[in-house]
């Protein structure tokens, strides 16, 4: 098996570890970390597929890939920090909870 | 103020109601005297043009002048439902409105004393302006939709009026009563109406179109129901609106209770005009009637019925008001029984003078009401003879009328033309002219016991007297005179008169004017001893009974009988009680009617807020199930949408890995 | 001819001007406003000048893709709505001068667009044009309820939304395929109505068109079963929501029925007819019946509104021209006086914040000027002579009674129990004893007077010229033959040639007396 | 041979790192953790014959990104509260599906990353040079539009960020003084 293939194997495993990080973590800085996990994985995912196919391609979709996940993290950020300064919590049960109410 | 040689009729309406109208719009300026001067003079005017048009009418060269007719527009257009807006004046139109505006302006006058003070003195004047006007809409219509225009506006107009005083409630119900009562009458009458269009053609409907009354005749069916039976059931309908309208068996019983409204009114609305427009419908409709010999006899049975009814409750009324709203209903029921035997011009001959001294009771008996701040019960009165002189001779004259003492007063001739009648016509019989006979009897015997107990012997009660001023005492003396006199332009034949009233209908009715079979004048004049014999020993029972040095009945104080509470009646004896509530028809009606529609209106009220709305709740109950159903994957929790996204994932997946070619 | 356009217009630049006006003081969006509304009332007296002597009508390619056209058109009764949505426009403006006093620009901008809606469905001739406009109508009225109303408005707003939506659906399907079955016969795609009036159904497609449509418009009249979104939606709205919901929106389901569900599928409409006239007749008294057992001034009225939309329906399927012409009167007038009944409740409440009959009484003696206000709009609604209720109802029952004897007679007892719910709405308020909740209530104002000054010189004026809403119905007069030819002439007819009232061969059944010898329609 | 030396020790840290950010309770943690993991990947990145990417990853990533966490975890002082009310393990219940799903999942990508044909190694790494020739020549769109995404990011951050400074500002902002 090529490591280009084995990289493949490995993005496919951290997102899935994402994933589990965004369902199970109830902690909204720990949701958005998971988020970049994703993100992360996904452009392993092109650079092993650029390897595996010797393309520049998939190298510059990481690059794309890296001014995205820059701006949502600085924006999720800051809604965190108004959601955190609204309810004193991060907690999203918490936080929907008393949206319902 | 002539057109083609006629006088404008449209007037005549008109000034009262620009009357009503300058009241209206300008009450908050005006105070209520000068309402009342307003109304005064609109009515004078009025009357003054009713009289110019009726000389007219009356003194047309060569003498055959039969009716006024002006049309002003068309106004209704459907199919078989045509309409002019237009008067028509001829001698039937012209005693009924010499009447409502004779009578109304006297009327007017006096309420400007009576009503001096109260604070709905301009809303009271701009509704007596507008009843009036109504009513001459009603008598003048030249046809029958358009009358329906008068008819109804008198009824809305007594409603007002009864509930003047509104702050009371039973005022209002006895308002509310009184429209519900008339109005059921009334949608009688537009069928009738909507039949005889039917029948005959819209023509039929213009009071002026009874030439082609024999169509009728011809009619051969509708809906499955033959012609002549047809002509009998459009006439029971108009009769129906004629019985709800006059307050004759089986609605009558608005009547009693539309006393709640002041003095005038009734004496106005609910004694001399708006509770005879019935016997102006029929006489109006005599052509449609005199085809139909069953709803002739229907309409004398309910006249004769109506006549003694009234008269035996009116026997033991305490309130002095009650006694003589009962009076009317029961000297309706005279007229109505005249129509029904054929005697249409006697009919409205008793109109005629019933107008006058219904009126002129009515207003002595307010005149005594006012002396006496408020007081209505009869036994709380006497004595008044000495302090209240005029008022005194003029209720004197108007009970003589009422009872008909013979020879001298107007009532005794026109009761007695419609007696003679009942006993001969074609249509007569001995059962209508003994039941005639009775309620002269019991007529005679309430109205003397209403005048012993109030004016003779000593006062029951201390009152503080206030005399009455020129206003009220005037029109008194002026209707006692028409009470008296007004009967003297038509002695019958035998006594050597000329009936000139006989002769001024005769063109008019024609035919159907049902002559007398017997032709015996030795017959006639003993008949009428009879009556006026009658009328005499009812008051000396009167007199026996309730004479000045007797004790009184001791009568608790009873207010005015109001729907609301059942007035306690001053009686051991259950007849007199009976008799007191009038045969008891309200419990009966309240019982069977108003209690069943309020009880559906409830019902249906629960019915549609439970079930039919249920229905449409239920749908939206199970759109809400839904609605949890799907809150699983859109609870608003990151988590959960990201779970939700991966089992899309999943599934997207699946089907990617199912469909690759294997 | 630019006029229809102008008259769709005002309204809209008036919202614009109103809502662009929103920095300014709440005054400028109630004199926009009015300046808009006031210019349309003028525009439709126009109107109503020139449709006496033939239709007005405008038409300018909108989709052609589709075939959709941007067609107005007025004739005699598009003309009498118009007339009468422009009055009650003003009306509206007027008494929500006072009232509102919240968002005053944005509920302006929608009184107006509301307006548009109303003018769109009664001057379309195009089915594209006529849903957008039947659609435009609900927004507007949602938001108006929605954010305007009392206390119980949104479940108000959302219930009268869904199931005017819902019926439109119905509406919609129904009119697509009539849509779809003329481009299979004609070949090319259009909505107009005149075209697709064309169409030639068969008896069961007719069937099920006129039940589509018949669904969406018995919603929006209501007709008796499908009403209970209207007290609620009645109770609940601002006073003007009131006015237009009662005065103008109930009257597009009814125009709905006169001008696309009857013409388009007239074997349905006959068909239909024992049924829908069984409901009329029911509603007429279960309306009545129902408002006499209410508390609540509005729903009283809302429920009265039931009753006379009742008579409203039948007159349509008694199928002769005294039923017709007396539905088109009794839309005009019941839009007038009940609209006047909702004016005088919405002041009370406003006054009195509540609408609980128990807490009024003995008004008049405060209130003198809205007593006889009320007294006049309470008279009108049980149909006294001198009202136009009168002829619309006299009408109805005379054409009923011409139908089926029987159907007369008993829909004459309809009166009777009108007088019992609206001597009640006066009695409970004037009379009697003074309530101490009005201890210190105002007589009406000056601007309210005025608006409903307008609501009763037109009553009056229908009550005794009721040609001036029945003869722009015939036009040219000579015009109205029946569709199949049939005797006796029970067919009126709009508009030569385009929109023909179904003749239901119910009424043709039985034969005119001999003597009969009035002519069915005018000569 | 030697990027599989390489390889195979930086995706074990890489999984191992990953894992323990999702399992961690204190944030601070998870951020250093989660900066481990993606050295990790730059490694990989490395053995991959991609070493611009293996710097960009460890200097934006790593360095800039990721360290934003680390000043807002900080800046909030949430340590603490995070850990009451953050718990970590879900009830067994709550797991059962999430789990089984995403096992199906990876299985799944597996499958697909195996039935899809074998691929022809290629034979040279791709020089940084003709990256640049590709980003700025072929790519060049898409660069314009990342400048974009990250102005409208700046832009946003900074939004939000005045608002949440003053809380007052958005009322005011509504009701535009007259």
């Amino acid at each position: 098996m090529l490591p280009a293939e084995q990289a493949l194997i490995l993005a496919a495993i951290l997102f899935v570890t994402g994933v589990i990080g965004v369902i199970v973590r109830r902690n909204l800085i720990f949701v958005l970390m998971s988020v970049e996990i994703m993100f992360n994985a996904a452009g392993l995912a092109f650079v092993a597929g650029s390897a595996l196919h010797g393309q520049p391609d998939g190298q510059i979709f990481f690059i794309f890939i890296l001014p995205v996940a820059a701006a949502e993290v600085a924006i999720g950020l800051a809604l965190a920090v108004l959601v955190f300064q609204k309810y004193r919590t991060l907690d999203l049960w918490t936080i929907a909870r008393s949206r319902e109410e | 103020m002539l057109q083609h040689g006629q006088p404008i009729l449209w007037l005549i309406p008109a000034l009262p109601a620009a009357g009503a109208a300058l009241i209206f719009l300008f009450s908050k300026q005006m105070s209520g005297r000068a309402a009342g001067r307003i109304a005064c003079v609109s009515v004078t005017l009025c009357f003054g043009w009713v009289l110019f048009c009726s000389s007219l009418l009356l003194t047309w060269p060569g003498g055959n002048m039969l009716f006024f007719h002006e049309k002003i527009c068309q106004w209704l257009d459907a199919g078989p439902i045509q309409s002019d807006i237009g008067f028509y004046f001829d001698r039937i139109a012209l005693v009924f409105s010499i009447i409502v505006s004779g009578v109304g302006l006297l009327i007017h006058i006096y309420s400007c004393e009576y009503m001096d003070g109260d604070e709905g003195m301009r809303r009271y004047f701009g509704y007596m302006n507008l009843f009036v006007a109504s009513m001459l809409v009603l008598v003048m219509a030249d046809n029958a939709l358009f009358m329906f225009v008068g008819w109804e506006g008198v009824g809305a107009c007594s409603f007002f009026l009864i509930g003047h005083w509104y702050q009371k409630s039973e005022n209002c119900v006895a308002a509310q009563k009184a429209f519900l009562v008339t109005r059921l009458g009334d949608i009688f009458l537009l069928i009738g109406l909507l039949l005889c269009a039917r029948l005959a053609g819209v023509s039929y409907l213009n009071m002026s179109g009874f030439a082609q009354i024999d169509d009728m005749k011809s009619v051969a069916e509708f809906g499955g129901i033959q012609g002549s039976t047809l002509i009998t059931i459009a006439a029971l309908l108009l009769l129906g609106g004629a019985v709800g309208k006059s307050a004759q068996l089986p609605l009558q019983t608005w009547l009693p209770d539309a006393m709640a409204g002041p003095t005038p009114v009734s004496a106005l609305i609910h004694a001399a005009t708006m509770v005879t427009a019935g016997v102006y419908l029929v006489a109006r409709f005599h052509a449609l009637f005199a085809l139909s010999p069953a709803a002739m006899l229907t309409v004398a049975f309910i006249g004769a019925a109506t006549a003694l009814y009234a008269a035996t409750c009116a026997i033991v009324q305490t309130d002095i008001k009650r006694i003589l709203a009962y009076s009317t209903i029961s000297q309706i029921g005279f007229m109505v029984l005249g129509l029904g035997v054929g005697a249409f011009s006697p009919g409205i001959f008793h109109f005629f003078t019933h107008a006058f001294y219904k009126a002129l009771l009515f207003l002595a008996a307010g005149a005594v009401i006012h002396a006496l701040h408020g007081e209505q019960n009869i036994f709380n009165m006497g004595g008044l003879k000495q302090p209240l002189k005029g008022i005194y001779l003029a209720f004197l004259a108007g009970a003589a009328s009422l009872a008909g003492i013979p020879f001298i007063t107007a009532g005794f001739w026109s009761k007695d033309a419609i007696l003679w009648s009942a006993l001969t016509t074609r249509y007569g019989n001995a059962g209508l002219y003994a039941a005639g006979l009775a309620t002269a009897l019991l007529t005679s015997i309430y109205s003397f016991r209403l005048v012993c107990i109030v004016f003779f012997g000593n006062p029951r009660k201390e009152h503080h007297i206030h005399p009455p001023g020129p206003l009220l005492s005037w029109p008194l003396y002026i209707l006692a005179f028409f009470a008296i006199v007004a009967g003297f332009i038509n002695i019958p034949a035998v006594f050597g008169a000329h009936p000139a009233w006989e002769h001024f209908f005769t063109p008019v009715f024609g035919e159907d004017q049902a002559e007398s079979l017997v032709h015996s004048s030795g017959y006639e004049i003993t008949a009428t001893l009879g009556s006026g014999a009658l009328a005499i020993i009812g008051a000396l029972i009167a007199w026996r009974l309730y004479a000045p040095k007797r004790e009184p009945i001791p009568a608790p104080a009873s207010e005015i009988g109001s729907v609301l509470t059942e007035t306690p009646s001053p009686y051991r004896s259950s007849l007199a009680n009976d008799l007191f509530h009038g045969w008891r028809f309200d419990a009966l009606y309240d019982a069977l009617f108003v209690r069943t529609f309020r009880i559906a209106a409830a019902v249906l009220g629960w019915f549609d807020r439970t079930i039919v709305d249920g229905i449409f709740e239920l749908a939206a109950a199970i759109v809400r199930g839904f609605n949890t159903l799907f809150l699983f994957f859109q609870n608003s929790r990151i988590p959960r949408y990201a779970l939700v996204m991966l089992a899309g994932a999943v599934v997207i997946t699946t089907i990617v890995i199912m469909s690759i070619p294997r | 001819m630019t006029l229809l356009t102008l008259i769709v217009l005002a309204p809209l630049i008036g919202a614009l001007v109103a809502g662009l006006a929103v920095r300014t003081g709440p005054a400028s969006a109630r004199w926009a406003a009015l300046a808009a509304t006031g210019a349309d009332l003028l525009l439709a007296f126009i109107l109503m000048f020139f449709v006496r002597e033939s239709p007005v009508a405008t038409s300018m390619p909108w989709i052609p893709a589709i075939g959709a056209a941007f067609h107005l058109e007025a004739d005699g009764l598009s003309a009498v709505l118009v007339l009468l949505t422009t009055m009650l426009g003003v009306v509206a403006v007027l008494i929500s001068w006072n009232e509102i006093t919240r968002k005053v620009h944005a509920y302006h901008v929608w009184l107006l667009l509301l307006q548009v809606g109303i003018l769109l469905v009664f001057l379309a001739r195009d089915i594209v044009l006529f849903y957008f406009g039947w659609e435009l109508m609900l927004i507007p009225m949602f938001f108006l309820i929605g954010v305007w109303g009392h206390e119980d408005k949104l479940y108000s707003a959302i219930k009268f939304f869904l199931f005017t939506f819902t019926g439109s659906i119905f509406m919609l399907v129904a009119l697509l395929y009539v849509y779809f079955q003329h481009a299979r016969q004609y070949g090319m795609y259009s909505f107009e109505i005149a075209n697709l009036l064309k169409t030639s159904l068969t008896e069961t497609e007719q069937w099920w068109v006129f039940l589509g449509l018949f669904i969406g418009f018995a919603v929006k009249v209501p007709l008796f079963p499908l009403h209970t979104w209207l007290p609620d939606a009645h109770t609940q709205a601002p006073t003007a929501g009131s006015l237009i919901l009662a005065g103008l929106l109930l009257k597009t389901g009814v125009y709905g029925l006169m001008r696309i569900a009857m013409p388009l599928a007239p074997a349905g409409a006959t068909a239909f007819a024992p049924m829908v006239i069984t409901l009329a007749v029911a509603g007429i008294f279960y309306g009545a019946l129902v408002a006499f057992s209410q508390r609540d001034f509005k729903r009283l009225v809302a429920y009265s509104s039931i009753s006379h939309l009742g008579f409203v329906v039948l007159g349509l399927f008694i199928g002769n021209a005294a039923g017709w012409q007396g539905a088109t009167l009794q839309m005009v007038n019941h839009g007038l006086a009940t609209g006047g009944l909702f004016l005088i409740a919405g002041i009370l409440q406003q006054r009195a914040h509540t609408r609980n009959f128990d807490m009024y009484g003995g008004l008049w003696r405060h209130a003198p000027t809205m007593g006889a206000f009320l007294l006049f709009f309470a008279m009108a609604s049980l149909g006294i002579p001198g009202t136009g209720n009168f002829i619309g109802e006299l009408y109805v029952i005379g054409g009923a009674f011409q139908f089926k004897w029987w159907l007369g007679v008993i829909t004459a007892f309809g009166i009777l129990f009108a007088a019992a719910y609206s001597l009640r709405v006066f009695i409970a308020t004037m009379h009697g004893p003074e309530s101490p909740t009005i201890k210190h209530m105002n007589d009406t104002t000056w601007v309210e007077n005025l608006a409903m000054g307008i609501l009763v010189a037109g009553l009056i004026v229908v009550g005794f010229v009721p040609r001036v809403v029945t003869a722009p119905l015939f036009y040219p007069p000579d015009t109205m033959v029946p569709r199949d030819g049939r005797e006796p002439a029970t067919i009126a007819a709009i508009r030569p040639g385009q929109i023909v009232i179904p003749s239901l061969p119910l009424i043709s059944a039985e034969p005119p007396p001999a003597s009969f010898s009035t002519p069915e329609v005018r000569k | 041979m030697n990027n599989l030396l390489i390889f195979y020790p930086a995706a074990v840290v890489a999984v191992i790192t990953t894992l323990m950010v999702i399992l961690t309770r204190n944030p601070v943690y998870a951020v250093i953790y989660l900066i481990l993991s993606l050295c990790g990947v730059a490694l990989v990145f490395f053995s991959l014959g991609a070493p611009f990417l293996a710097a960009l990853e460890v200097i934006v990533y790593a360095g800039a990104i990721i360290v934003l966490f680390l000043f807002v975890v900080m800046m909030l002082n949430i340590g603490r509260v995070m850990n009451e009310q953050d718990c970590l393990r879900p009830s067994r219940k709550q797991m059962i599906l999430p789990g089984f799903l995403v096992i199906v999942l990876l299985v799944e990508t597996l499958m697909c990353l195996f039935a899809a044909a074998p691929v022809n190694p290629a034979a040279s790494s791709i020089s940084t040079k003709a990256l640049g020739q590709a980003l700025y020549g072929k790519h060049y769109l898409g660069v314009l539009l990342s400048a974009l995404v990250l102005l409208i990011g700046a832009i946003g951050g900074i939004h939000l960020g005045r608002a949440s400074s003053c809380p007052d500002t958005k009322e005011r902002s509504i009701h535009a003084p007259r």
